[in-house]
This record gives C-alpha cells, sequence and structure tokens, in this order.
C-alpha cells in the first residue's frame, strides 16, 4: 500500500510551501525516509509529515492543531494511516475501516470537525487508491467518509497528482436497493 | 461610491449581512440602523428584501461565485433563497422543511458546490434566526446533516463576524451539547 | 479523566504509567472490548472526544513532561506500524497459546535487535529522561520481559533491552501501573488479555 | 432497439407515452457522473445498472427504451 | 470534464452536442402557464424538442395538457440528437410543483415555476441574469412577487401586489425597462393561475392585454380558455 509515498510526501512539501527534500523508501515495507536540510535523517510516514508541518511558517500551525487536545488527535489519526489505512488490504479489513471512519465522520466535516488539519492530509493519500475502487453504490454507503474526501480534494492545493475521484451528490440508491 | 443597506437590528437579515461581510473586500457597503431593511440603488429603484438584496450584492461581485458558477448553479441559488423565505419561515412547514434539508445536506459540504454561496447564507440566515430551529439544537434532536452543516459554517470567518453583531442566542442554546 | 480498558490490556499501562509519571488522576473503568467502537484503550477527553490510541494517549498525558522531539514520533510509530503488526501475533501464539513458532519469533528477532542497538550505553531511548518513546516501547515489551525469573534464552541475549526495561521497572510509575493493570499479578494478567484482544 | 428494465421494490414507476433515449444521451449522463466511456462502447453492467438509476433519479421512471445504439455496438440489431 | 459543466448551458455555441434534456415535473391541477410562453420564445433561438408524458402518479389528464408542447420538428431531424435542447415535461404529483430536473448526478431538483423560469430565462439570450445588476434584480423581485405573493401568497397579498402592479403600470409599459421581460412572463402567469386576470384595475388590465397580443403568449392564452 505504501506504493506512491515519495509523491505523496512531494505533494505535502508543495502543499506546505517548503523546499524540495530527498525522500526514499527503507526495507520491504517501503518506510519513507526523508534527509532533512541538516543531514538528520527521519523515518515514517507520519514523523515525516508532522516534521514537514512543523517546518512551515504560513501553513503549518494551522495544521497541527492549536491545543494539547488537538495535536494528541492528529498525531492519533497520523499513527491510524499507518497502522490501519494502510494495513487494509484484504475487502473485509476495507469495508470495517469504511463502516469505522463514515461514523466518525457523520458530524465532521474534517477530521478535528470544523478545519482542515494534517490529518485530512494524510487520510486522504492513503484512501485515494480505496476510493477510486469504490463503486458509486458503495459511496452512497460510506457517504460521509464520500462528502469527508470530496470535500479534502476540493480543497485548494489538496489534490496534485492524484485523479480527482467523481461522487455524485444526490443518493442514487434507496435502502430497498441491493 | 459605497452602496449603503439599511437593517433594523432588531431583526438582523442575517443573510444579507453575511453577504456584506464576504463581499466586503470587492463591494463596498456601509451597514447603518434604520426602521426597515433595505437597499437604495438610486431614486426608483430600493430593494427590500433579502433575496433581492443578497442578488444584487452578489451580482455586483461576479468573480466571488456567491451565485454559483453556472446557469444551473444559479438557478440552484433561487431555489434556496426562496426555501429560505418561504418553507422554512412557515412553522407549521418547519419539520419537514428541515428533514428535506438533512437529506439534501448528507452527502454535501455546501449546498451548492464546493464553497459557500448565497444559498447557504441565506437558509443559514434564516435558521440562525428561527426559534424552533434554536431549541432543536440545544437539545441534540436536531436532525445530523443538518447540525453539521450549520456548525460548520458557524466556525467560518464571514459567519463569526456576524454573529458578533447579532443578538444573543437565547442562553440556553448557547452552551454546546456534545454527545 | 477516565480511561476506558479491558482486563490485562498491556496497552492500558501506556496510559497509566504516563498519568502516574505527571500525577494526573485517572479514572480507570473496566469495558468489555466487545461492547465498545474502537480498540481499547480508549481516554475520554475532557471536552467529551476520545482517543483511541493508546500510544497517543501516553503522549497527551505525558504533557510537557514529554519530549517534543521527532526521534520519539520516531520511536511511537515504529511500534505501532512495525513492532506491533509482528509482536502481537507472537504474544498470542508463543506466549498467550504457548505454543512454539520459530517464524513469528523471526520475525521478532530483527525489530528486537533494532531496539537493542539503539539502546547500548543508553539508559533511555530518547535523551536522558523518560519519554513517551520509552513508555510506550516498554509498555509493549511487558509481556515479554515483565518476568525477569523466566526470561527466555532467545530474549536475554539482547542485554541493552533487558538493562533498560528492569531499570525503568525499578521506578514507582511503572511499578505502581504495573500493580493497577494487573491488578497484582503480573505478566500472566495479559496473557489472557492479549488472547482475547489480539485475536478480535 | 434494447428494452430497459429495472428492478424496483417499490411500486413501479413508469411514463405515458414511454421515455425513449437515445444512445448518445445514455453516454452523455454516465459521462457525466463520471463514468470514463466512449462514444462507440457497449454499456457494461455496472455501466447499465448506473444509467438505471441516473435514469430514475432524473425521470423517476423504472422504465425506459434505449435508442439508436452505434453500430459498432449492436450490429445485430440493425 | 467535471459533472456541473453540463449545466453551464447559455448561449447557443454551447448548446451543441448530445441534446440537454430539462425535465420538467408538474401538476396537471396547475399548469405553469410561464413555462409555454418561455417554451415558444427558445423556439425561436434553438432547435427544441418538445415531448410530453404522463407519470403513473396521476390519472386522467385533459387531452389538452398532454399536447401542450408543439415540436416546431423540422423534417429534416428525425433523431432526438438533431437538437439542441429538449423540454421534457412529465404530468405528475409533485408538491410543491412544478420541479426541475437537468442533472441527476449533481442538482438538487429546483424547486417552483419562479425557479424553473428563472433557468429557462438564463438560456435564453441574452440570458437576463446577464443584464445589469439592477435590472436583473428587478427582475427577479417581481419574479419572487409573483411566486410569493400571487402565487402562494393570501388574498391580502394579492390585492397589495396588484397595487403595485397598478402604480408601476402607470408610469412604465412593462414591468422591467421598456421590453417584455421574464418578470412579465411569471406574473401574467401567476395572475391567470389564481384567476385573478379578468378584474385586475386599469393599468393592470392594459399591460396583459399587450402580453396578450405577444405571439409567444399564444400557447399558454389557450391553454386558460380550454
Amino acid at each position: 500500500m505504501a506504493v506512491g509515498v515519495e509523491e505523496e510526501v512531494k505533494s505535502l512539501v508543495n502543499f506546505l510551501g517548503l523546499p524540495a527534500y530527498k525522500v526514499t523508501t527503507h526495507g520491504d515495507l517501503k518506510v519513507p525516509q526523508l534527509q532533512t536540510s541538516n543531514g538528520r535523517t527521519l523515518m515514517g510516514l507520519a514523523t515525516i509529515s508532522k516534521f514537514l508541518a512543523k517546518s512551515s511558517a504560513s501553513n503549518g500551525a494551522k495544521l497541527l492543531g492549536t491545543s494539547p487536545e488537538e495535536h494528541a488527535e492528529i498525531a492519533q489519526w497520523l499513527e491510524y494511516r499507518v497502522t490501519v489505512v494502510d494495513r487494509s488490504v484484504e475487502k473485509k479489513d476495507v469495508q470495517a475501516m469504511l463502516k469505522e471512519l463514515n461514523s466518525y465522520l457523520l458530524d465532521k466535516v474534517y477530521f478535528l470537525g470544523f478545519h482542515l488539519s494534517l490529518a485530512d492530509l494524510v487520510i486522504y493519500h492513503g484512501l485515494h487508491p480505496v476510493m477510486c475502487q469504490l463503486n458509486f453504490y458503495e459511496k452512497q454507503q460510506y457517504q460521509n467518509v464520500s462528502r469527508w474526501f470530496d470535500q479534502v480534494q476540493h480543497y485548494p492545493g489538496v489534490q496534485q497528482h492524484l485523479p480527482k475521484v467523481v461522487f455524485v451528490r444526490n443518493s442514487l440508491y434507496t435502502s430497498f436497493d441491493h | 461610491m459605497a452602496a449603503t443597506v439599511s437593517i433594523n437590528p432588531a431583526t438582523p437579515p442575517i443573510g444579507v449581512l453575511l453577504a456584506v461581510e464576504h463581499l466586503k473586500d470587492s463591494v463596498p457597503v456601509q451597514v447603518q440602523e434604520g426602521k426597515n431593511t433595505g437597499l437604495k440603488v438610486n431614486g426608483d429603484v430600493t430593494f427590500t428584501t433579502v433575496p433581492s438584496i443578497c442578488r444584487y450584492l452578489a451580482r455586483l461581485a461576479p468573480g466571488k461565485q456567491l451565485y454559483g458558477s453556472n446557469s444551473l448553479e444559479a438557478t440552484e441559488v433561487d431555489h434556496w433563497l426562496e426555501f429560505s423565505a418561504g418553507r422554512l419561515g412557515c412553522p407549521a412547514d418547519f419539520g419537514d422543511a428541515v428533514q428535506y434539508l438533512n437529506q439534501v445536506l448528507g452527502p454535501r459540504t455546501f449546498l451548492i458546490g464546493h464553497a459557500a454561496t448565497l444559498a447557504d447564507f441565506a437558509v443559514w440566515g434564516a435558521l440562525r434566526s428561527n426559534n424552533l430551529w434554536l431549541n432543536q439544537l440545544d437539545r441534540g434532536k436536531a436532525p445530523p446533516h443538518v447540525t453539521r452543516w450549520f456548525r460548520f459554517l458557524e466556525e467560518q470567518p464571514e459567519f463569526k463576524a456576524v454573529a458578533m453583531a447579532l443578538p444573543a442566542k437565547p442562553e440556553s442554546s448557547r452552551s454546546e451539547t456534545r454527545k | 479523566m477516565k480511561l476506558l480498558t479491558d482486563s490485562g490490556n498491556q496497552h492500558a499501562l501506556k496510559a497509566v504509567i504516563a498519568a502516574n509519571i505527571t500525577g494526573t488522576e485517572l479514572q480507570i473503568e473496566e469495558v468489555d472490548q466487545a461492547s465498545c467502537s474502537g480498540q481499547l484503550p480508549i481516554l475520554e477527553l475532557p471536552s467529551g472526544k476520545a482517543l483511541f490510541s493508546a500510544n497517543l494517549t501516553c503522549r497527551y498525558l505525558l504533557g510537557n513532561k514529554d519530549a517534543d522531539d521527532f526521534q520519539v514520533d520516531e520511536w511511537l510509530e515504529w511500534e505501532s506500524s512495525q513492532l506491533q503488526p509482528f509482536l502481537a501475533p507472537y504474544l498470542v501464539t508463543c506466549i498467550g497459546q504457548g505454543k512454539k513458532d520459530s517464524a513469528l519469533l523471526a520475525a521478532v528477532v530483527p525489530l528486537l535487535e533494532h531496539l537493542d542497538k539503539a539502546l547500548k550505553d543508553r539508559q533511555y531511548i530518547v535523551g536522558s529522561s523518560v519519554t513517551s518513546a520509552d513508555v510506550v516501547v516498554w509498555s509493549a515489551l511487558f509481556p515479554l520481559y515483565g518476568d525477569s525469573s523466566k526470561l527466555a534464552d532467545e530474549l536475554t541475549r539482547y542485554s541493552g533491552i533487558v538493562d533498560w526495561f528492569q531499570n525503568l521497572s525499578t521506578h514507582e510509575a511503572f511499578k505502581s501501573a504495573i500493580a493497577t493493570v494487573t491488578k497484582g499479578k503480573g505478566v500472566s494478567a495479559c496473557k489472557a488479555g492479549s488472547t482475547s484482544s489480539e485475536l478480535s | 432497439n434494447t428494452i430497459q428494465k429495472q428492478f424496483p421494490s417499490e411500486p413501479f414507476r413508469f411514463l405515458e407515452p414511454s421515455l425513449r433515449l437515445e444512445f448518445p444521451e445514455a453516454v452523455a449522463m454516465l459521462r457525466e457522473a463520471g463514468v470514463e466511456i466512449g462514444d462507440e462502447d457497449d454499456l457494461s453492467t455496472p455501466d447499465e445498472k448506473l444509467l438505471g438509476k441516473l435514469v430514475k433519479a432524473k425521470y423517476d421512471t423504472d422504465f425506459f427504451i434505449l435508442d439508436k445504439f452505434p453500430l459498432a455496438v449492436r450490429p445485430f440489431y440493425t | 470534464a467535471s459533472g456541473t459543466a453540463a449545466g453551464a448551458t447559455c448561449g447557443q455555441a454551447q448548446l451543441e452536442g448530445p441534446v440537454r434534456d430539462i425535465v420538467i415535473n408538474t401538476n396537471p391541477s396547475s399548469p405553469p402557464l410561464s413555462l409555454f410562453i418561455l417554451y415558444e420564445l427558445l423556439k425561436q433561438q434553438f432547435r427544441c424538442f418538445g415531448s410530453v408524458h404522463v407519470h403513473s402518479s396521476v390519472e386522467n389528464v385533459p387531452e389538452g395538457l398532454c399536447k401542450c408542447l408543439g415540436n416546431g420538428i423540422r423534417s429534416d431531424l428525425r433523431n432526438r440528437t438533431d437538437f439542441q435542447l429538449a423540454i421534457t415535461l412529465i404530468w405528475k404529483d409533485v408538491k410543491p410543483s412544478p420541479q426541475m430536473m437537468m442533472s441527476a448526478a449533481y442538482q438538487t431538483p429546483i424547486h417552483g415555476e419562479s425557479n424553473v423560469a428563472r433557468y429557462l430565462g438564463r438560456i435564453l439570450q441574452p440570458s437576463y441574469d446577464s443584464l445589469d445588476p439592477v435590472t436583473a434584480t428587478e427582475i427577479d423581485t417581481w419574479v419572487d412577487m409573483a411566486s410569493t405573493q400571487v402565487l402562494l401568497g393570501n388574498n391580502k397579498e394579492r390585492a397589495a401586489s396588484l397595487r403595485s402592479l397598478n402604480s408601476r403600470l402607470g408610469k412604465h409599459d412593462w414591468l422591467v425597462g421598456s421590453g417584455l421581460t421574464l418578470a412579465d412572463i411569471v406574473m401574467w402567469s401567476a395572475l391567470h393561475q389564481t384567476g385573478q386576470a379578468a378584474g385586475v384595475p386599469a393599468n393592470v388590465k392594459r399591460w396583459m392585454v399587450a402580453c396578450n397580443g405577444q405571439p409567444a403568449f399564444q400557447s399558454a392564452l389557450k391553454l386558460t380558455q380550454s
């Protein structure tokens, strides 16, 4: 599932308006590795994403939350990305994950509630291949995930190299269908 | 020349205030207190309803796309302007109107497209000044998609700015109820 | 604050140790995993929201006592995304059910080696005091290293880990957390816990 | 011509006279919903199902006639 | 291409390609007369295909209503896709009536005769919406009045509207500007549908006669007489 992780880091770098970094992947798990300007090496997507957001004076602070509680929530979703999203390969795992996220997102526009954070960006990238595979019935079934995903991909600067996933904005299927 | 909107502070036209706030960098508009809501355009023409004033202001700044980005979206805006002034304001229809809104908002973050339009301003404004709604929201009885949409907009800069200038909500509806 | 957890859940150690270090009052409520929507333990925050990640709960509770360092981030990510996927099946099968499975052990070995190397001549994983990296990794390894009288040979050879683990075990915050979470039963309480929760 | 029939669980809804759509219109409806399909491509089963749902949403009918397939798609029907 | 682009059907150039089918569901108990007037005007600018259906939710629709949209079909056009614009009128048990659908995937169904008229008025060239902001908004204000005060209003609101109309038409021939606009069409339709066409004050009467003389009003006028 870690295919494209270099592109993902690059698009985050672009989104944050940062200079280019060297990104490689490491080992069988393709754990991303990033070289910082002072020669340090950082391992792991969650760690790297947080580092990049922190390095961006303009956008970073908003993306990392403003209270200890928000920091923890964001970090928890970064962890969710690497422990759950990236490890849900089989159909039943994917469905369980989408079901969980769908109920979480019922009362939220973004993962933290009402403003975009690093959690949205990192989970958007992680879920992109999953959302591409869903048919229209499934997109409606996971309506809250779909609505969140569509909102994030339309957020200025987020989409970058990823193809847009199409969502219809009406309920086409009644509960009797399928 | 700046346009002047007069408003009665006892019954502020929230949709208009939101449009004014949203457009303040491109359309200079002064807000003054008066007996009735109105925007005088010239000697002959004064617009006095929320939909008309909103439409006029949005048309002064087409680049801001408050009227949507194409003919169909513009007509959807009209649909919601009429809804906000009509069904939503009628106590007998209120329950059905909110259910309808809930169903529409399930797959949507904004009523139209991916940014706020006059439709959001007008419908939000109509709900914000409706005690039936504030009461539902306060007791956690409001349907989930409308609740999410309402609270999300409440957090946006123009809504925050306008909310500061409004009469307070009834005391009980200010404490957030969380589950 | 309230921590929801089930019986003998080793991950609850992460939260309880952190609360002990900072003197945070933590009300522990035992619930059934089946009745919960997320993976236990879950911390209920003052705002009404919840944290379902034990690692981030630990970090949140440690607050200012934790080091805000990317090395700590790395270790937490390592623990959750690299160590757990291999350690958990090993714990369930080899420790919980007492079966021999050399493949599962072999998968854990490189991870232990990585940790052991990082701990050579060090008292703590990062810096010069306890951070959430120590608490989280220590809690993860508790079922393996928690009973020093019965350490298997394949584990004792990581002397860096053994020394570090035993040093931390003498800290009051860790000692009392073990007592709280295992209700005084020690490692054996986690066996039952790991078989039930990790398989779900 | 082929006749598209859907299987509703609610009372059957239909138009009198029946709705007739032409193949390019069907393709346009599917494209608008984001389905990638060529002018001369045949409709796959999932495409046909989705088309049925789009037609139901727009016209509120469970029954419609799809007309004027391109020759490349249905040579037998001409 | 994003789905909403299909909604951007303004101007002849953009109307090429597969037929744009505007579906209008409406209740046979109150035919939206403005629709038939606008359809006549659209036919002058676009190759239009009108079709009328009866939905299974209603019965016994009068024959006049089932034949109400003339196609103006040219003999050289045989396929629907030869047309630029289709209007599919469906007599149906809908409330509120009428309702309009263009894009099944993206839009919320448009409710109300006034808003359906606005959409058609945006397709007509020049679109009323492209006029200067004051004129466009004046038109919308009269359209709003036709809808909320006349069509849906009570007797008091209707009487007040007639007074405003009469006063306006005492000084001007048309409701907005110096010629027929969407405002006249929708107001005329509302007065007829609410049975007020007969007893209007003098200035309104003169304006109604002027409307009745417009070629585009003939088919709608015929429906009011059947």
